[in-house]
């Protein structure tokens, strides 16, 4: 229990609940209404596929910056197919192997070329923002495809959306990928010295190659998903996403330098987030001082961050 | 796709356009003359907006920029005129954003009607979230349509292609004014665009195609898309700075440039770039959207930037309010309101706002007899 | 410096990419190398260049400030509002310098004292000052009308080579001598390079990093300043992408990511590829969309063309 | 006044161990003291306290009768100090002169690098320690040895009163080695505080004059080194008796068949090397730092590009694309540089120890965790680590320990080793668990397993291996067997004349 208690996930989660309690009172209880809470768990859903393929590539020393782009082309693909009078699982099959060659191109960049993935990535990201574009000529295109509808939009006893149990269900499967295999041991291994892990008998590359064509299609997944819940595509699609999901990824503890963190603190951090940004819309604070309090709520959590990390050094 | 066919198909016939010559004072725009008192939903009807508890509307608006800004200021001046308190929403520029905090605001419970700006793509969410609540709501700058192109929603806003038609249209038949009687072969066009906002590209197709009538057979129409042009060029005077200035420096063969932007910030960028090029003499400049222009009037500009579309934010606002107020007190459904600016197809009527090309003489005047008409009194 | 010299530098594939875009776009349109528009694109590649003069000394050191660009914004902001509350402009400009600084100072203090992540920690503060931008502009730009202030940013030498371009040019070179050959440059090297070695060696990464996110908010400030200067207004949208255009840029021009590596040089080829080719764009009426595909594909061929010149480069070392 | 260097009651404690409990001694300028203690007896953290890396919790540092507050490394530098670390500290990408003047770069009247004066003075120094390097490489270009003097330059190049060596002779060789010590010399004689640290006893009994004894963090004696001798040292060190380490090794006598057999490797640094290595056999490989005896190794183990020859796994030729198939082949490479090649350092103990066995010790697809942190604790235990649970981050450890878990991933007992490689395997570990590691490594002889033993440290490789190939330069220069095996004899095997002064510059 003591141990528990001194972890960063303690403390994050903390913060969690003291955000959960003060816009509760400030909202007289409107922010913890069923209606509402499920609102907040819906705009999980895009951020938490982003944050998985972010997060595990940020885990194996990689940063990616082309998830929001990859996303937005592959959407607007699935739509263009549709509209084209593609069945709906092509349409979708598509996407998302377009998903995974788009994270295949990266990776290829990153380990044949050894070019820094920061940079490589906001190359990709270039190309397929400009990709979408070009499929809908400039415009947005309209899903009426009801299985992608139901994907993005559909509520589970009218109440869970079956988006959220699509994130929910890869957190958690990502979650215990990576705590629990071979190949997740081998993605925070890689992260933390690929040459001690390549002489270890691992494969850095092929581990790196997975990641990069999973992150693709998970944002692939994001895209339509978001698609299918607006029903449309259109060329912004899910890029503004993107920085949220790393972000989510470094609150929740995983590192640029690669090696550390996991998906439990992932969410936790995709919690707070979200959480905070739909309260100070329930509660109706003004979108210019909600630009100042988000930046503010990174800040704060760094503080919380860093009191933590201070205590476990004392004991 | 079908906004813009759409959106052509709903600019307003030849009786809006505006004053087009300097000396005429600006006439009280024909959209409002058709009004009459009987009308609900119009300025001068005589309702009691004091015999009902005030309204809770929230302005929910999808960018968070200079245009939102001034409309959320217009209506908070209104606001103790007709009755209503207002908050505002901000999408951030995120479809996901906006839908989610729309329905959190919905399923709070306590929003008597919406004001709803928004882009095209998410139409389909918005709708059916406003739908399923039954929450009356007024569309402010982008209509919706439905797969036919029939407006589907009480609309109030800018006859986007014909305002970009009048902006240029002014140019060219003024020009001469101030170039003198030059070759028209050697002027060309610059337009500045921001494509994936149709709205904003509506006013470019305009722009073009007025350019084409006056001088038909020039092909010097360059045409520049700042969405394209990358994330610095988005809104900023950078956008329109560059692509003009550059446009004009790999051109030489053409001596005399009318620029046109979808943006005022994209203009007041052009405008910089004659000044630095020196080509204020060679230059006429103009955009949708005035505030800018009329700042640098007051402060003595006297450049290339010559004309500018001018809407009072109150044109736009008060109408957007009685219409609302209209909606909430049952007096209206969205299919009765505004019957006078109903398309004969459409389910829904638009309002077109007042607007006027105005110039340095003529701002002052035309902005004044805008706020005396929709301004708080 | 001699040939061979030349064709090892890090920086000569850069070059003959940027060269080769160069000669590709006078081909098509031979105005492009007008003096107009020579000028034109020294002005568009100003208000990044500088901001990536402040990014380049931080990604050497291992460090980042995503909020420079918003940074940038508000001095542009504050100086609009000092001059426009009849401050002499010199002194307003003074003082928004002054101002970036401040912010960089919190930048600083958050990261080396209380030691934040400076990612999260710079993008948190991103929010923040461009929060405060539009709190105090109301999203409105402001004009400023001060005339001998727009000096700063449309004067142009022999008619060509405008002061904001100069500008920048001076901060490059300056700082390319204070990398290269003062203790303090190099030191900038050691932290980025291996921080604990540094702070064995008797340096204080801390001390060195702080200096360098004030510097940094200080020339993202001036950067502002200068651009409203040459806008005659300072706009709340300025400045959105500035961090991380300014980082591509660098990061092109073989500044690493990860610290340690990097010119000033390299920056600037960097910057001059980026806006030339833009520019070039802009001059062939390039179709819209594929604009950014064009762009996104120049940064991969001029990074493969990198890489190639490095396998080379190692190979030539090799062979001595 | 007198030089002299004084801890009083210093004490250190990280989360879970108490690293150094009331340490007081005094060392005298113009002698040599030398800090000796088993594997994270807490040295390393004296000295970082002593360099102001780090704060102790309690106690003060008084120098020649002044009290000391360090809170930097530059309060240390300040006030004369100057510690060469276990772990090398340079920054690769700058270059040799740019690393020897870190943190105090000559200047001109400008206040800008005085560049020709620093090339002077570092050319000096490096010349005054008679090695031929050039000034302006990067560090990172040289060889593991070449940054080792790199680094004890950095700190000669100070002048300071006070110079701690942590362990500096674990990857240099003869010639080095030989330098440093008469460096030492020279500094004793200018009166100077000196610190040294290392496992190697004939060492300390060779350069040092006092001997202050660590153990858990204690100090537990303290020696004038004319007056003691090795086994009184181990003692105090271990609490136990040690006899002669490698007499008592119980070896294997009988070979198997050929298991592996190279022929004519050629690579990049390796030029036409042919050996063969029998079952139960311990072949020993000799040579100078920079020989190429670690590059043999890698091509075998698929990490290097090999040019040209052949290699025999049981008669079938193989060509290990990628150390994953070594592995599988049944292939065992515990690497040199633990730091670079070996560890990952912010992971568990346990992490590390089972990265080879990783697909061993999955049950469907879940990694068994009862049996991880089983094989980690035995690692723990058979190489007595010294750590509170295997839980602890590798980077916590001290150096000998971290040294130990490599050893420990490389052999445990869910490998199917057929050729275990060592490279350099004790670089770092005390003479008490030296031995354990001897003995192990005959034991997995006597298993059948074939070993090949890479160590610079002469009486090392003659006291473990059956036979001795010796390199020189990338090439065999001759094979030695056990018995006819002698110091001098490999010695003049593994030199030549170029070999001492060339060939730092390695990769
Ligand atoms: N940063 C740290 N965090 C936690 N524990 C540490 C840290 N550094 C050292 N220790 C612990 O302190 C103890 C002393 O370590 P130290 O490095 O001083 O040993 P040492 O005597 O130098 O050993 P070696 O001969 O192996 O180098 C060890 O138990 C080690 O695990
Ligand atoms: N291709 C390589 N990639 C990465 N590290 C390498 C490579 N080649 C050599 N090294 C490392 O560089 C260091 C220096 O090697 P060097 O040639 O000095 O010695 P060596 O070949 O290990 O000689 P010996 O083993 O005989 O002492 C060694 O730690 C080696 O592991
Ligand atoms: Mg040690
Ligand atoms: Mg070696």
């Amino acid at each position: 229990m003591r141990k528990i208690i001194r972890t960063k996930m303690f403390a994050l989660f903390l913060l969690l609940a003291a955000i959960v309690i003060i816009y509760t009172v400030l909202s007289d209880g409107a922010f913890v209404s069923p209606k509402n809470i499920r609102n907040i768990l819906q705009s999980t859903t895009v951020v938490s596929l982003l944050t998985i393929g972010a997060g595990t590539l940020m885990i194996a020393g990689h940063i990616d910056l082309s998830l929001g782009g990859i996303g937005t082309m592959c959407a607007m693909l699935a739509a263009y197919l549709l509209r084209v009078g593609v069945p709906w699982y092509i349409a979708l099959i598509a996407a998302l192997a377009m998903g995974g060659i788009c994270g295949a191109f990266n990776a290829i960049l990153v380990n044949e070329l050894r070019l820094q993935s920061f940079i490589a990535t906001l190359a990709t990201a270039a190309i397929t923002q400009g990709f979408a574009p070009i499929i809908s000529q400039g415009k947005q295109i309209d899903i009426y495809d009801p299985v992608f509808k139901f994907l993005g939009g559909g509520r589970f006893l009218n109440y869970v959306p079956y988006s959220l149990i699509i994130s929910l269900l890869a957190l958690l499967v990502y979650g215990i990928v990576l705590k629990n295999t071979k190949f997740g041991r081998g993605v925070y291994l890689i992260g933390g010295n690929p040459d001690a892990a390549r002489l270890g008998g691992l494969r850095p590359k092929r581990i790196s190659y997975a990641l990069f064509i999973n992150a693709g299609c998970l944002s692939a997944l994001a895209g339509i998903l978001l698609a299918g819940r607006l029903q449309t595509a259109n060329t912004v699609g899910i890029t503004n996403s993107q920085f949220a999901g790393i972000t989510a990824a470094i609150l929740g503890g995983i590192s640029f330098g690669g090696g550390t963190g996991g998906m439990g603190g992932a969410l936790i951090g995709i919690l707070i987030l979200n959480c905070f940004n739909n309260g100070m819309t329930v509660i109706n604070v003004s979108p210019y001082w909600q630009t100042i309090a988000s930046g503010a709520l990174l800040l704060i959590a760094l503080t919380v961050d860093f009191l933590s990390a201070r205590r476990r050094l004392k004991t | 796709a079908k906004g813009s066919e759409g959106k052509k198909a709903s600019a307003p016939p030849d009786e809006t356009a505006p004053s087009q010559t300097e000396e005429e004072t600006p006439p009280p725009a024909a959209t409002a003359e058709a009004v009459v008192s009987e009308i609900v939903g119009t300025i001068d009807e005589d309702v009691d907006h004091f015999a009902r508890p005030a309204y809770k509307f929230v302005y929910a608006h999808y960018d968070n920029n200079l245009l939102e800004q001034q409309m959320y200021d217009a209506f908070v001046d209104i606001a103790p005129v007709y009755n209503f308190e207002l908050t505002r929403m901000s999408g951030d520029t995120d479809d996901e954003t906006y839908v989610t905090n729309l329905q959190t605001l919905i399923d709070r419970g306590d929003v008597d009607g919406f004001i709803i700006e928004t882009t095209n793509s998410v139409q389909n969410a918005v709708l059916s979230l406003l739908e399923e609540s039954g929450i009356p709501y007024i569309n402010l700058f982008t209509e919706y349509y439905d797969a036919e192109g029939r407006v589907i929603t009480p609309t109030v806003g800018l006859p986007q292609y014909q305002s970009g038609y009048d902006s240029l249209k002014y140019l060219t038949d003024n020009y001469k004014e101030y170039w003198g009687d030059v070759d028209t072969n050697e002027i060309g066009l610059i337009t500045i665009d921001f494509s994936v906002s149709p709205a904003l590209n509506e006013r470019i197709i305009g722009i073009e195609d007025a350019f084409k009538e006056a001088f038909p057979g020039n092909e010097n129409i360059f045409y520049n898309d700042s969405f394209a042009a990358g994330q610095s060029a988005w809104f900023t005077l950078e956008g329109g700075y560059d692509p003009t200035a550059q446009t004009i420096g790999s051109h030489p063969e053409v001596k005399y440039w009318m620029v046109a932007s979808c943006l005022e910030n994209y203009s007041q960028g052009a405008a910089r770039a004659a000044d630095d090029l020196g080509r204020n003499d060679t230059m006429l400049i103009t955009t949708v959207g005035h505030p800018m222009l009329e700042q640098e009037w007051d402060n003595g500009y006297d450049g290339a930037w010559k004309c500018a579309i001018a809407i009072s934010n109150y044109a736009y606002a008060t109408p957007t309010v009685l219409g609302l107020i209209a909606l909430c007190d049952g007096r209206a459904t969205a299919e009765t309101l505004w019957p006078q600016f109903k398309g004969e197809s459409d389910e829904c009527a638009i309002w077109l706002a007042d607007y006027a090309v105005v110039t340095k003489d003529t701002y002052r005047d035309y902005l004044n007899s805008m706020d005396e008409k929709y301004g708080p009194k | 410096m001699s040939f061979k010299k030349l064709l090892r530098s890090s920086n000569t594939a850069l070059l003959i990419i940027t060269v080769a875009v160069i000669l590709l776009f006078y081909s098509f349109n031979q105005s492009f190398l007008s003096l107009e528009n020579i000028r034109n694109i020294m002005n568009s590649m100003s208000f990044v260049g500088v901001l990536a003069v402040g990014m380049t000394m931080l990604l050497i050191c291992g460090e980042v400030d995503l909020s420079s660009g918003a940074i940038a914004c508000f001095g542009g902001v504050v100086v609009a509002l000092l001059i426009n509350a009849g401050i002499p402009w010199v002194i307003a400009l003074i003082l928004t310098i002054l101002f970036g600084a401040a912010c960089g100072l919190i930048n600083a203090l958050l990261i080396n004292k209380l030691g934040f992540m400076n990612f999260i920690a710079t993008l948190g503060l991103m929010s923040v000052f461009q929060g405060f931008v539009t709190v105090i502009t109301q999203n409105k730009n402001i004009q400023i009308p001060t005339q001998s202030f727009w000096v700063l940013g449309s004067t142009t030498l022999f008619n060509v080579i405008p002061l904001p371009f100069i500008i920048m040019l001076v901060l490059m070179i300056a700082y390319s001598i204070i990398l290269s050959n003062t203790g303090f440059g190099r030191s900038v090297y050691m932290c980025g390079g291996n921080r604990r070695a540094a702070r064995l060696s008797g340096i204080n990464p801390k001390r060195v990093s702080s200096i360098l996110y004030i510097n940094n908010g200080a020339l993202a400030a001036l950067a502002g300043a200068v651009l409203a200067a040459r806008m005659h207004t300072a706009s709340p949208m300025t400045g959105g992408s500035g961090a991380l255009d300014a980082i591509t840029a660098a990061v092109l021009g073989g500044v690493s990511f990860l610290g340690g590596a990097g010119k000033m040089s390299g920056c600037f080829i960097g910057i001059l590829l980026l806006n030339v080719f833009n520019a070039g764009l802009t001059a062939v009426g390039f179709p819209p969309y594929w604009q950014i595909v064009a762009r996104g594909s120049l940064l991969v061929l001029a990074l493969c063309f990198d890489f190639v010149g490095t396998l080379a480069r190692r190979r030539a070392l090799e062979r001595e | 006044m007198e030089r002299y260097l004084e801890f009083k009651g210093i004490k250190k404690a990280f989360p879970g161990v108490q690293a150094l409990k009331e340490i007081s001694f005094r060392a005298e300028g113009g002698r040599v003291l030398a800090l000796l203690g088993e594997n994270g007896a807490g040295k390393s953290t004296l000295l970082k306290i002593l360099a102001g890396d780090l704060s102790a919790d309690e106690g003060d540092i008084i120098i020649s009768g002044k009290k000391q507050n360090f809170t930097s490394p530059f309060d240390a530098i300040k006030a004369g100090v100057s510690v060469i670390y276990q772990e090398r500290q340079m920054i690769p990408a700058m270059s040799v002169m740019e690393n020897i003047f870190a943190g105090a770069l000559p200047k001109n009247k400008f206040g800008f690098i005085d560049k020709p004066r620093l090339k002077r003075e570092a050319q000096e120094i490096i010349s005054k320690f008679g090695l031929s390097i050039d000034p302006t490489t990067p560090v990172g270009r040289l060889s593991v040895a070449y940054q080792q003097m790199v680094e004890i330059m950095k700190a000669y190049r100070r002048g300071s009163d006070i110079i701690a060596f942590d362990e500096p002779t674990a990857s240099l060789a003869e010639a080095e080695i030989s330098i440093l010590f008469k460096i030492i010399d020279e500094l004793k004689r200018e009166g100077k505080i000196i610190i040294y640290v290392s496992h190697r006893m004939a060492e300390i009994f060779q350069i040092t004059d006092d001997i202050v004894v660590f153990k858990d963090g204690a100090l537990v004696k303290t020696f004038v080194t004319a007056q003691t001798n090795e086994q009184e040292l181990i003692r105090a060190m271990v609490g136990r008796e040690i006899g002669d380490t490698y007499a008592n090794l119980s070896r294997n006598t009988v070979y198997g068949d050929t298991l592996l057999e190279v022929k004519n490797l050629v690579t990049k640094k390796v030029k036409d090397v042919s050996f063969t290595l029998r079952k139960g056999e311990i072949l020993g490989f000799a040579g100078l730092v920079g020989a190429g005896r670690t590059e043999v190794v890698r091509a075998l183990f698929g990490v290097d590009k090999i040019i040209s020859g052949e290699i025999f796994l049981e008669g079938k030729p193989i060509a290990f694309k990628s150390p994953t198939e070594a592995v599988a082949a049944g292939l065992a490479l515990c690497p040199e540089d633990r730091k670079e090649q070996g560890l990952v350092l912010y992971r568990s103990i346990r992490d590390n120890v089972s990265i080879p066995v990783l697909s061993k010790i999955c049950r469907f697809f879940f990694l068994d965790r009862r049996a991880e942190a089983e094989l980690a604790d035995n690692a723990v235990e058979k190489y007595s680590i010294k750590t509170p649970d295997t839980d602890k981050i590798v980077a916590e450890l001290s150096g000998g320990n971290q040294q130990k878990v490599i050893l420990g991933r490389w052999t445990s007992e869910k490998m199917t080793t057929r050729i275990l490689i060592l490279d350099e395997p004790t670089k770092g570990i005390d003479v008490g668990t030296k031995a354990e590691i001897y003995q192990r490594v005959c034991d997995f002889a006597k298993q059948g397993i074939g070993v090949i033993f890479i160590s610079s440290e002469l009486p090392e490789v003659i006291g473990v291996s059956d036979r001795i190939y010796v390199m020189r330069e990338g090439r065999i220069t001759g094979c030695v067997d056990r018995a006819d095996a002698t110091e001098e004899k490999i010695l003049s095997l593994a030199m030549s004349d170029t070999a001492v002064t060339d060939g730092g510059e390695a990769k």
